[in-house]
This record gives C-alpha cells, structure tokens and sequence, in this order.
C-alpha cells in the first residue's frame, strides 16, 4: 500500500472529487499559483485552469461569502483558509449564513460548502496565529466539524466533506501535512460520526482528535511500559459525535482521559467530559479529567508554547489521576 | 437618458400594477403587525416600491438572482412570489415561502432564484457576488441583483464583494437603496460623500446614481448595468428613494422633519408613474381603480390564507438542519 | 428603595461611571441621537454631548477595533453592540486583538473596553437574530464575561466593568430591560466571580445566569409546591466563575440542574456541568443534567421559538430526572 | 515637491544611519533564524527601510502613535526601540520588548507609543483610527501613523476604519507599504485599480502616492499627510516599495522574476540617499563606512545580549493574561 503525507492524501481528495464533479472548484489565498501557503493544492492549478482553482485577496469574509452565495447557488466551493486563525474574521459568514441559510430558508436553500485550513498552534507563533478554533465551529447547529490525524482518514473524510450538502468544518495542521501513512489506492470515502479505536485496552480510555492524536499513541505506549492497558479513540468528527464509541469503552475501561489542543472553558473536552459524566454516571470509577492547551494565549517563547500544550507528560499525568495512582 | 416614450403600455402597467401591490401588501402588513398577526420586526417597503419594482423588472428570474436585505417585501413581490405565500411567511405558518422559519427577513424561494432576505446588514453582499460566479463558472447567461440599504455601505463586506466581483468579472449588479436613513441615522452623518457611487472607483468598477422614486429610471439603469456586468464590469447603482415609515413597525421616526416626509409623498412613485401614464394615454383612473382594487384584493386573500393556515407542527423545529 | 428597571440601573451606571471619569465614553449605532436601540442610553447625548456619546456607521468590525485602540491609548470606552448578534461580526477584534493584547505586547498594554448589548433569543426574529454568544466569548482567555439578572446587578456590575482593566464581554437581552427590582441609591460596585445564591434550597441545585433565571425562579416555586426545594443559584458571572459557590452547593444537595438559553453542544452550561462532575463527583446523586435552547437555529414561528427554548418545564423535568422522580 | 535642499544634514544622516541599521539589523535576524536561535515567521523589511525612516523621522513620540503589521522590524527601530531588546524578543527571551511572548510579528513599547505589531491583516488598521479617536478626544496635539501593505487594502477593516477616521475627523495617517506583492500575489491580480490612493475618495479624505524608495519624498509627504490630518482631514499615502527577501523567511519568491528584482535593488533606498547626501557634499565614503561599522556593531551587540538573557520562567506562561 502507498505511504503517502497528509498533504498528499488532501491533494488526493480534492483532486479526484474535482476529476469527477465539475461543480467543486478551490479557492483561498495563495492556493493557485503558489500551489498552497503549506503547498497542499500543489499542481491543482496547473491541472485544473484559474477557473477552478482560484486565488483571493486578503479578505477572508468576502470569500467566504461568496463561497456561500456560490454553493447556494448550485457550485460546491472548497474555501481554505490559509489558517483558522483567519477564519475568525469569517465567523459572521460560517454561522449567520453557511450554518443558518437552510434552516432559515425553510429547508430551500442548502450550502455544500467545505472550509478547510490548518488549525490549532504551530510552532514559534504567538497568540494570533496559534489559535483552536474547533469550539466556534462545534457549538453550532447546521455546521459539521471534522478533524482527522492520518492520511486515510484525511483522503476519505475530505471527499465525504466534498460531499456533503451541508458546510463542514475540515480542520487540518501544519505541523501534520507531512505525517505519513498508508493509504490504499482508489475510492475511499469515511462516513462522519465515526470515531475509530485505535488500540484497544481495558484499563482507562483516551480520547482525542486531529494533531494530539500522535502524543495518545505515544502515552498510550508509555503506559503500556508500567502496566497501564490504555484504550485509544480518534473521535475524527466532532460533529457528527460517534458517542456510541465513546460510551462503549468507557463502560469498559471505567476511566477516561480527553485530550484536546484548544483552551479548557467551554471546550469541546470538557462538553465530552460532560456527556460521559452523564452517560457513563454508574460506570465512572474516577471523574472525566481532560488535558488541554493552558487556559492563556499563546506565547512566542518556545519552551513556553510547548509547555501551553497537551503533552504526553501531562496525559499521562491525567490517566495516573483517574486511576488513582 | 431614458425617455418614456421607449417604453410600452404592457410594461409599464405590469410596473405600475406591482407597485400598487406592493404599498397595499405592505399597508395590510402593518395592520396586521398592529393586530398582533406578526411579530418580531417589519420593516416596510413603502415609498421604495419603484426601486424593486424598476430594476427586478429587468430579470429572466430563470437565470437571473436575486439577493437582498431584511427589508425584503417589495423585492419579493417584484420577483413574483406569490402574496399568499408570503403573508403566511410573517403569519409563521408552514405554508410561508420559508414554512414560517424565516419570518418577515427572511423571504426565499429557490424557484424564482430569490435567495433572501438576510437580517445582517451588509452579509448578503458577498453572497451575491457568489452567485454571480456560479454563472460565470458555468458559462450561463444570468447576472445578479443585489439590493442593500445606505447603511451597508461602510460594512466591510460590502467593499470585499464588490473588489472581488471586479477582479473576477463577475456578472453582478449591486443597488444601494439610499432612503437617507440607516435606522435613525441620517446617511450623512456617518458618510463624507454624498455620491456612493464613486465608490465604485476604487474598484475599477461602473457606478452612476439614479432617481429611485421614478420607475422608469431604475429600469433604464439596471438594464444598462445588467449589460455591463455581464460584460464582466459589475456595476454599483445608488437609487436615491425615501422610506416613508419607521425603520421597522416599532420606530416613531422622530430623527426626521413632518416636511420632509411630505416632500417626498408628493413625488411619490406611484404617483409618478400614474401621471406618466396618464400623460401618455396609457391609463385612466379606472383602470387605475381597478388595478388598486385587485391589489387589495390579491392582498385579502393573502391574509385569509395565512389565517387558515396550520402553524408548523412542533417537529418542523428539528427539520432543515442538516439536509 | 427606588424600583428600577435593568434599562434604567444600566444607564445609571454608565451614567454615574461617566460623570466620574472623563476617559470614559459610549459608541455604538443608534446609542446617540436615538437614545439607544433599546433606548438604554436615553438622554445620555443631551447630557455628555457627541464628544463621549458617539453615533457609529454600521461597522461592528469597525468601531470594535476603534474601540480597542482607544482603550490600548488610554481612553475607556463602552462600546454597544445593538445585539450581540452583531457582535460575530467583529469576533476578530474581539479575540485576536481585545483579548490577547497584554499577553502578545507583554504587558505592556492593557485593553479597559465594556463591549454591553443584548444577547440571546427576544421575539419572533428567527435565526439570524437570536443567538447567545456566550460560548464564542467565555471560551477565550483575557475576556470577561458578565451577564446579570437584576437591575442591581446590572447597575454594580456594569460599574466594576467599567472600571476593570481588562476587557468585559456584557451580556444583557431586550427582553431583560423593562424587568424592575429593587436599587439603592449611592454607589454599588459587584465584584466579579461571586455567585449569589437567590434561594437557599436542599434537594437540588439551579443555576443559570441572565434571563433564564426569572424561570428558574418560577421552577423553584412550581418546586416547592410539590415538595422539592431547590436551591438556586445565578452566577452573574461567567469569567471569572464562582467555583467554590457551585460545589458547596452541590456537595449539599447532591444534584444540580444548570440551565443557559445558548445551545446545547460545547456550552458554559456542558462545561459547567463537567467541573461539577470532577469536583463534586462523590457528591452527586445522579448525573449533572443541563437546560438549554435546543440544538438547532431559531426558527420565526413563535410556538417553535418558545418551544426551542429553556421553559420551566423542562427545568422541572430536569429536576425530575436528577432525583429519580 | 520636496527637493533635497530643503533637507539639512543632521536629519539626512540620521536618517541614512538608521536605514544602514535596520538593513544590518534585518540580515543578521536572516542569519539568527538560519542558525534556529529565531524561530516561526520571520518577515524582513529590507528594500523598504526608507519608507519607517522616511515617515517615522516625522514623528515625536512623545505624542504621537505608530501602529504597524508583522513585518515591523523596520518600524520599531525607526521609532528607536533598542536593537537588544528587539533581538532578545526574536529569541524568545525575557528581556525583549515583549518578554518574549509577542516575537517577530508583535513588538511593542508603551514608551514609545509603539502600538505593536499586529498578525492579523488589516486588524490593526481600526486601532490606529482608536488611538486617534484618544488624541482627538483629550485635545492633544498628536496624530497616529499606520502603516499596512497592499494585501491589507482590501480588508473590510480597513474600508471600515477609513471611513470612520474620516467623518470624525481622526488625527490619523494611513501608510499603505505597496512592496508589489501580498505573499506570492502580485497586486494587480487581486486589485482593478494601480494606484490605491483612490481608494481615499470614498471616504472624503486625501490621497496619494509616494516613491516609497526615496526617503526624503516619504519625509515630505508625510510631513504634509500629518498637518492635514491634525487638521481633521485623515489621509492615505501609498508608498510605491520593494521587499527584496521572500515574503517570510520561508519563502523561495519563486513568483517573481530576477530582472524585477535586481532593477529594484538599483534603486536601493539606501543607495539612492547615499548618493545625494555624496552629491550633497554632506557624506563621505569614510563616514558611511563608520556608520555601517556602528550598525554591525549595534547589531553584534543585540545578538549578545539576546544569547545570554534567560528565557522567561514557566510562570510567566500565565501572566499577563489579566491585569
Ligand atoms: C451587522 C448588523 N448590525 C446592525 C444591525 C441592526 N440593523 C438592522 S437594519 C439597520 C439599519 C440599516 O439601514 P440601511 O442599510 O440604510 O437599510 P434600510 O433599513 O434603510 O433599508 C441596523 C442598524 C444588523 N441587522 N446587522
Ligand atoms: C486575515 C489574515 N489573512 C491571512 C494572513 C496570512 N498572511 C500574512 S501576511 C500575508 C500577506 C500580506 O501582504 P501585504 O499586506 O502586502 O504585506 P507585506 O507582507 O507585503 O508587507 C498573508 C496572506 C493573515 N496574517 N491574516
Ligand atoms: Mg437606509
Ligand atoms: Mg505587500
């Protein structure tokens, strides 16, 4: 099977969907010319024309916008943000408009759009440009928000976000356009609401999503040195939310650590901390604790950035607290 | 310039009948608004009505789109949406044009390419300049309306859409409704220019001001501009025109002058184009009542078919999320 | 003591704030001339003159940043939102700019700017304009987030808003402003973060903060007449949030129902309802349930827009569930 | 126009040394973030130094403000921030002008009114306009420049914060930096219009364009820019300039070609006021020497400092968050 980069597996997904629908066409900034700002639409212009790959001004809510007002429209836009951050002058368009305009159109007006970018801290940064941004996106009814962490889920989950009729949020990282995996050649295509158990194991259930996935598998092997048999989950899509998988290992293992690279309050942890608090209430053996980036901006030293983040220390910290070690 | 005599009877009594429509809509509107019927806000179409009227006139509704703002009655009803339907809308019964989702600022209707009624000031804009490149994209014919207040003019989404269309080419005519006020905001008080459509400038774009109360002129106007932009220069049109109601149903208006107010009524666009009209021999007062008695007409239909309608029932609440 | 309304406490105390210190000033569309959308800044131009009550165009992007800018210049501005709706419109500059100012210049300048309007569903506006922003804010840190429920409260802390240093996210509801209560004349100033418990109770424990707590006030009462005492709680504020009040309460009554008007997925309500079930998790009864609006956009109907909304009902059925009944 | 006579030497060779400065300061950051002690983005302002000296030089900060994007090196030694402090908060260290925490793209000095520094295109443009709103409404007699690139001209906020200054007549200079490229765009794939000081019409201000290479036309006409700006008419300059690195430290700037390039660096701003002030008689080769030697030396200096300040302590992660 080809081992390919999450890049790849990207470029891969909007290239075959594109092949086979006329209606999907990419726009962002930098994404024609200079084949991406982190190079995932490489060569998409040289083969699909200026027509279907389109660079925009700096101006995140009117292409959005119009992004919208295109798939209202009959088209089926992929609008990258060049980071997420940026997004958060788009927000009013994604929630008023992309999210609401069906609903408030009685059902008449769907938009099969996807915005897609990197999310979530870098590295060297600072505060404006290491922003999660999953928690805007997931509070709302009629967006749907989906984050993979490997190349196959990355391939297969972006042509089911092309798609779909609905927005979707699709949540990339910088850091993960060149992770690696095998990702088999032809067709495939991962429903949403679908977590995938990684490693199975009994004693305490990690769960998490997108980039922080990589540091689960490595705590879960640390754990496994002393004895620790973690189960790992990679929710994949936030929205639809595959509780069923979740509920299932928690039942069994009793114990559950949630990892997540965004701020604590209001987070999406927490809101699955909840959820299993509640749907787990007999099965619990210790409280939901999740691990999040630190509850501050982000800063620009280093050892400081890395410090804000989950780390596999700090997870591991968390599974030795529910287990009462 | 345009003259009255290029137009014929047929369009001009066409005009004529959906301006009269529209003021005796909206009339029933706010006694319905006033009998609690509909609620929420209602922000009036009267005294705009050739704006609409002038320039939807000049669309193929099969290729052509529609986007505007929460004031979106006039607009709707030039379209061709059906009144009942819309009555039932404000009603917020399943039988509105948005099964009573949408209410008032809400009016769609996919069939006829009206793609709202946006509540955001100034949102809708980058749609419609979206739209406009669905039709370049595909190659078709159509081009885009987009009406906006001169309140959306200082939104930066406004000056987005309109440099994007530009260096797009896109098939797009934007129509700044001035009727003075934003709200209870003066237009000058919070603009330096007078004139929106220079505007236009800094885009590279077409951008001409036009009488707004004068039917005629907004239909001459667009239908230059809808052959410009589909040439691929999109234009920006500022029809000068004056709201003769609150902002809404709940605004007593005391920001303006009793007089200037009447200034206005009395170059009202119905009255306008009646005169021409009648000038021209095209019209007598009776078939000026009886279009008038058809309207009201038209409209006690509307509002009986709201009254019976059934309200959505309470699952509609978990429908059209996700498609 | 004088009875007053919210809209009357409110403009009291910026009034009393302005009288008090020249720095301070109000913007926002319609808040001059008009007297306020809502007419909460009544008279207030007449008295302070256009220098320090401004008319804005309609620009939320806009006078958000100018606002910042002042504040960062040494001015103290109380920016208006007409409603908070709005406000998603200028969430750039309310995140990226307000709220990691002083941590991204070191802290070197600081942002003293109120950001006040309505918030959450009036009546009959569906979906654009009825949204509870909440979560976009109290998710981010450098923001407060305020929101009262009584006339006293909104005056004292609209006062300690105007004076904090930071930047304060103020959420009020139209429906809120002809509410009246009881205000002492003379200064009030209400610290953040202290919780106030309306109803001392023993069986289960309330808590909401804003509008929804003149229901929760009537489910107390439903409560009580078929034997349930409730204890009920209004936080008034979000960020900074009274964590010590909500346990000691909890650990009391061994059950709590948390009630918030925003929805459901990734809420200030989820997330307190997982604090509770980490830090009271030997203490509660049965799973910490939450209230909220339902999960989907505001539809116009007016039997749906109540029906998508917290009721008493559905407060009391909460209460049902957490004690089994 | 402006003509070099008018300048006296003084101001020329102050002006000349803090170019040579930030050119010196701008390659050894290049050369730190080779070596890994700099890290993230890093984006050089070489080929533009004329455009900060030129308009800063007319500043006293004292009372007046500079608001500026990422690419803010170039700005922050203009306003006189010490070279230490900028290259210890370029290594992350304590002792920078941000304690480390705000990095390449957020310099700040309160002393200096130096207002940052901002990541977000175009989002610092509305905290100008704020921070003349202050000037304004304490009556002080100071004005704010702001300074943007020309991917920043079609930011809603901008559009936004330009009409604002205007109808409250902020004490506010708008500096658009036209380097010719927004990342790896060309303007004029995402512009209609070549010349952005237009853009000034909408909003009833004053615009226009300036050689952004030679530092005494940007001292000039910022001259001019801030008295009409105090005087309650708000301004857009657009400076006509180059960035002769990538966009960012990253980036190759494969989208251009070598010819446009190497013309540009024959127009060297440097250069350009090196031969004047030669031509002038107020410079000799020696003295420019010397001034070089110093800026390397200022320079080496910085590196030091940066190298032996510590990092900030863990705690610090979570201060400064409230105050
Ligand atoms: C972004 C935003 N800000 C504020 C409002 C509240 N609001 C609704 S209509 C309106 C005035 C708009 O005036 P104008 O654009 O002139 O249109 P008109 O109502 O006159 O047709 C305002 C301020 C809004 N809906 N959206
Ligand atoms: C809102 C936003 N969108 C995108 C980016 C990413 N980005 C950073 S700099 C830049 C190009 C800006 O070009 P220009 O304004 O010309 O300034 P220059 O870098 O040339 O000085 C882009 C797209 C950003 N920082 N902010
Ligand atoms: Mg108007
Ligand atoms: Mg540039």
């Amino acid at each position: 099977m080809p081992k390919i980069t999450i890049r790849e597996a990207l470029k891969q997904a909007m290239d075959e969907e594109m092949d086979r629908d006329n209606n999907i066409l990419l726009m962002g900034e930098e994404v024609a010319k200079y084949n991406g700002a982190y190079k995932v639409s490489q060569g998409m212009l040289e083969k699909f024309g200026d027509k279907r790959v389109r660079d925009t001004p700096i101006t995140e809510e009117g292409f959005a916008g119009i992004g919208i007002g295109a798939a209202m429209a009959g088209l089926r836009p992929i609008v990258e943000f060049m980071t997420f951050n940026f997004a958060i002058q788009a927000m009013d368009q994604i929630i008023n408009n992309a999210a609401k305009m069906l609903y408030m159109s009685g059902g008449k007006f769907k938009v099969p759009i996807v915005f897609r970018g990197p999310n979530g801290p870098a590295e060297y940064l600072s505060s404006q440009h290491s922003q999660a941004a999953q928690t805007f996106f997931a509070h709302v009814p009629g967006l749907k928000v989906v984050a993979p962490s490997t190349p196959r889920d990355a391939k297969g989950l972006l042509k089911t976000a092309i798609r779909d009729d609905n927005p979707v949020i699709f949540l990339e990282s910088e850091l993960m356009y060149s992770w690696e995996g095998d990702v088999e050649e032809g067709e495939i295509l991962i429903p949403f609401g679908e977590a995938n158990i990684l490693k199975e194991g009994s004693d305490v259930t990690l769960i998490s999503y997108s980039k922080p996935m990589k540091i689960l598998i490595q705590a879960a092997g640390e754990l496994q040195n002393i004895g620790i048999n973690a189960e790992v989950i990679d929710l994949r899509s936030i929205r639809p939310l595959d509780e069923k998988t979740v509920y299932e290992s928690v039942k069994k293992t009793n114990r559950v650590v949630i990892i997540d690279e965004s701020w604590p309050f209001v987070s999406v942890a927490s809101y699955l901390g909840w959820l299993i608090s509640k749907n787990c209430f007999d099965y619990l053996d210790a409280p939901a604790e999740i691990v999040t980036s630190e509850d501050t901006p982000m800063p620009y030293n280093h050892r400081l950035e890395i410090f804000a983040q989950p780390s596999v220390e700090k997870i591991i910290d968390a599974v030795k607290k529910v287990m009462y070690l | 310039m345009y003259k009255i005599e290029d137009f014929d009877k047929e369009l001009l009594t066409e005009m004529l009948k959906k301006m009269i429509l529209i003021r005796r809509f909206e009339e029933k509107t706010a006694q319905m608004y006033g009998l609690r019927k509909i609620g929420g806000f209602l922000h009036l179409y009267i005294g705009e009505e050739a704006v609409a009227v002038g320039a939807i006139s000049r669309l193929d509704l099969k290729k052509d789109y529609i986007f505007t703002t929460y004031r979106d009655h006039g607009h709707a009803l030039a379209a061709g949406l059906e009144p009942k339907e819309l009555m039932a809308e404000l009603f917020g019964k399943i039988t509105g044009c948005s099964k009573g989702k949408g209410g008032s600022m809400h009016f769609f209707d996919d069939k006829l390419n009206f793609m709202g009624g946006n509540g955001i000031v100034g949102a809708h804009i980058p749609l419609a300049a979206g739209a406009a490149l669905k039709i370049k994209y595909l190659e078709e014919d159509g081009a885009v309306l987009c009406f906006f207040g001169d309140g959306a003019i200082h939104q930066g989404s406004f000056h987005e859409a309109l440099n994007l269309s530009k260096i797009w080419n896109l098939p797009v005519v934007y129509i700044c409704e001035n009727n003075q006020y934003g709200m209870g905001t003066d237009f000058k008080r919070v603009s330096s220019v007078e004139d929106f459509s220079v505007m236009a400038n800094s885009y590279g774009m077409y951008g001409e001001q036009v009488n707004g109360m004068d039917v005629t002129e907004v239909y001459s106007a667009v239908g230059k501009a809808l052959e410009k932009a589909k040439s691929g220069i999109p234009v920006l049109l500022e029809a000068k025109t004056y709201r003769y109601k609150g902002h809404s149903a709940s605004d007593p208006a005391k920001y303006r002058t009793k007089e200037e107010l009447e200034n206005y009524q009395n170059q009202d666009p119905i009255l306008i184009l009646k005169n021409k009209m009648t000038e021209k021999n095209i019209l007598t007062e009776e078939e000026y009542i009886k279009y008038d008695e058809n309207a009201k007409k038209t409209v006690e239909e509307a509002v009986k078919f709201a009254e019976e309608s059934p309200e959505p029932d309470l699952n509609e609440l978990y429908t059209d999320i996700f498609i």
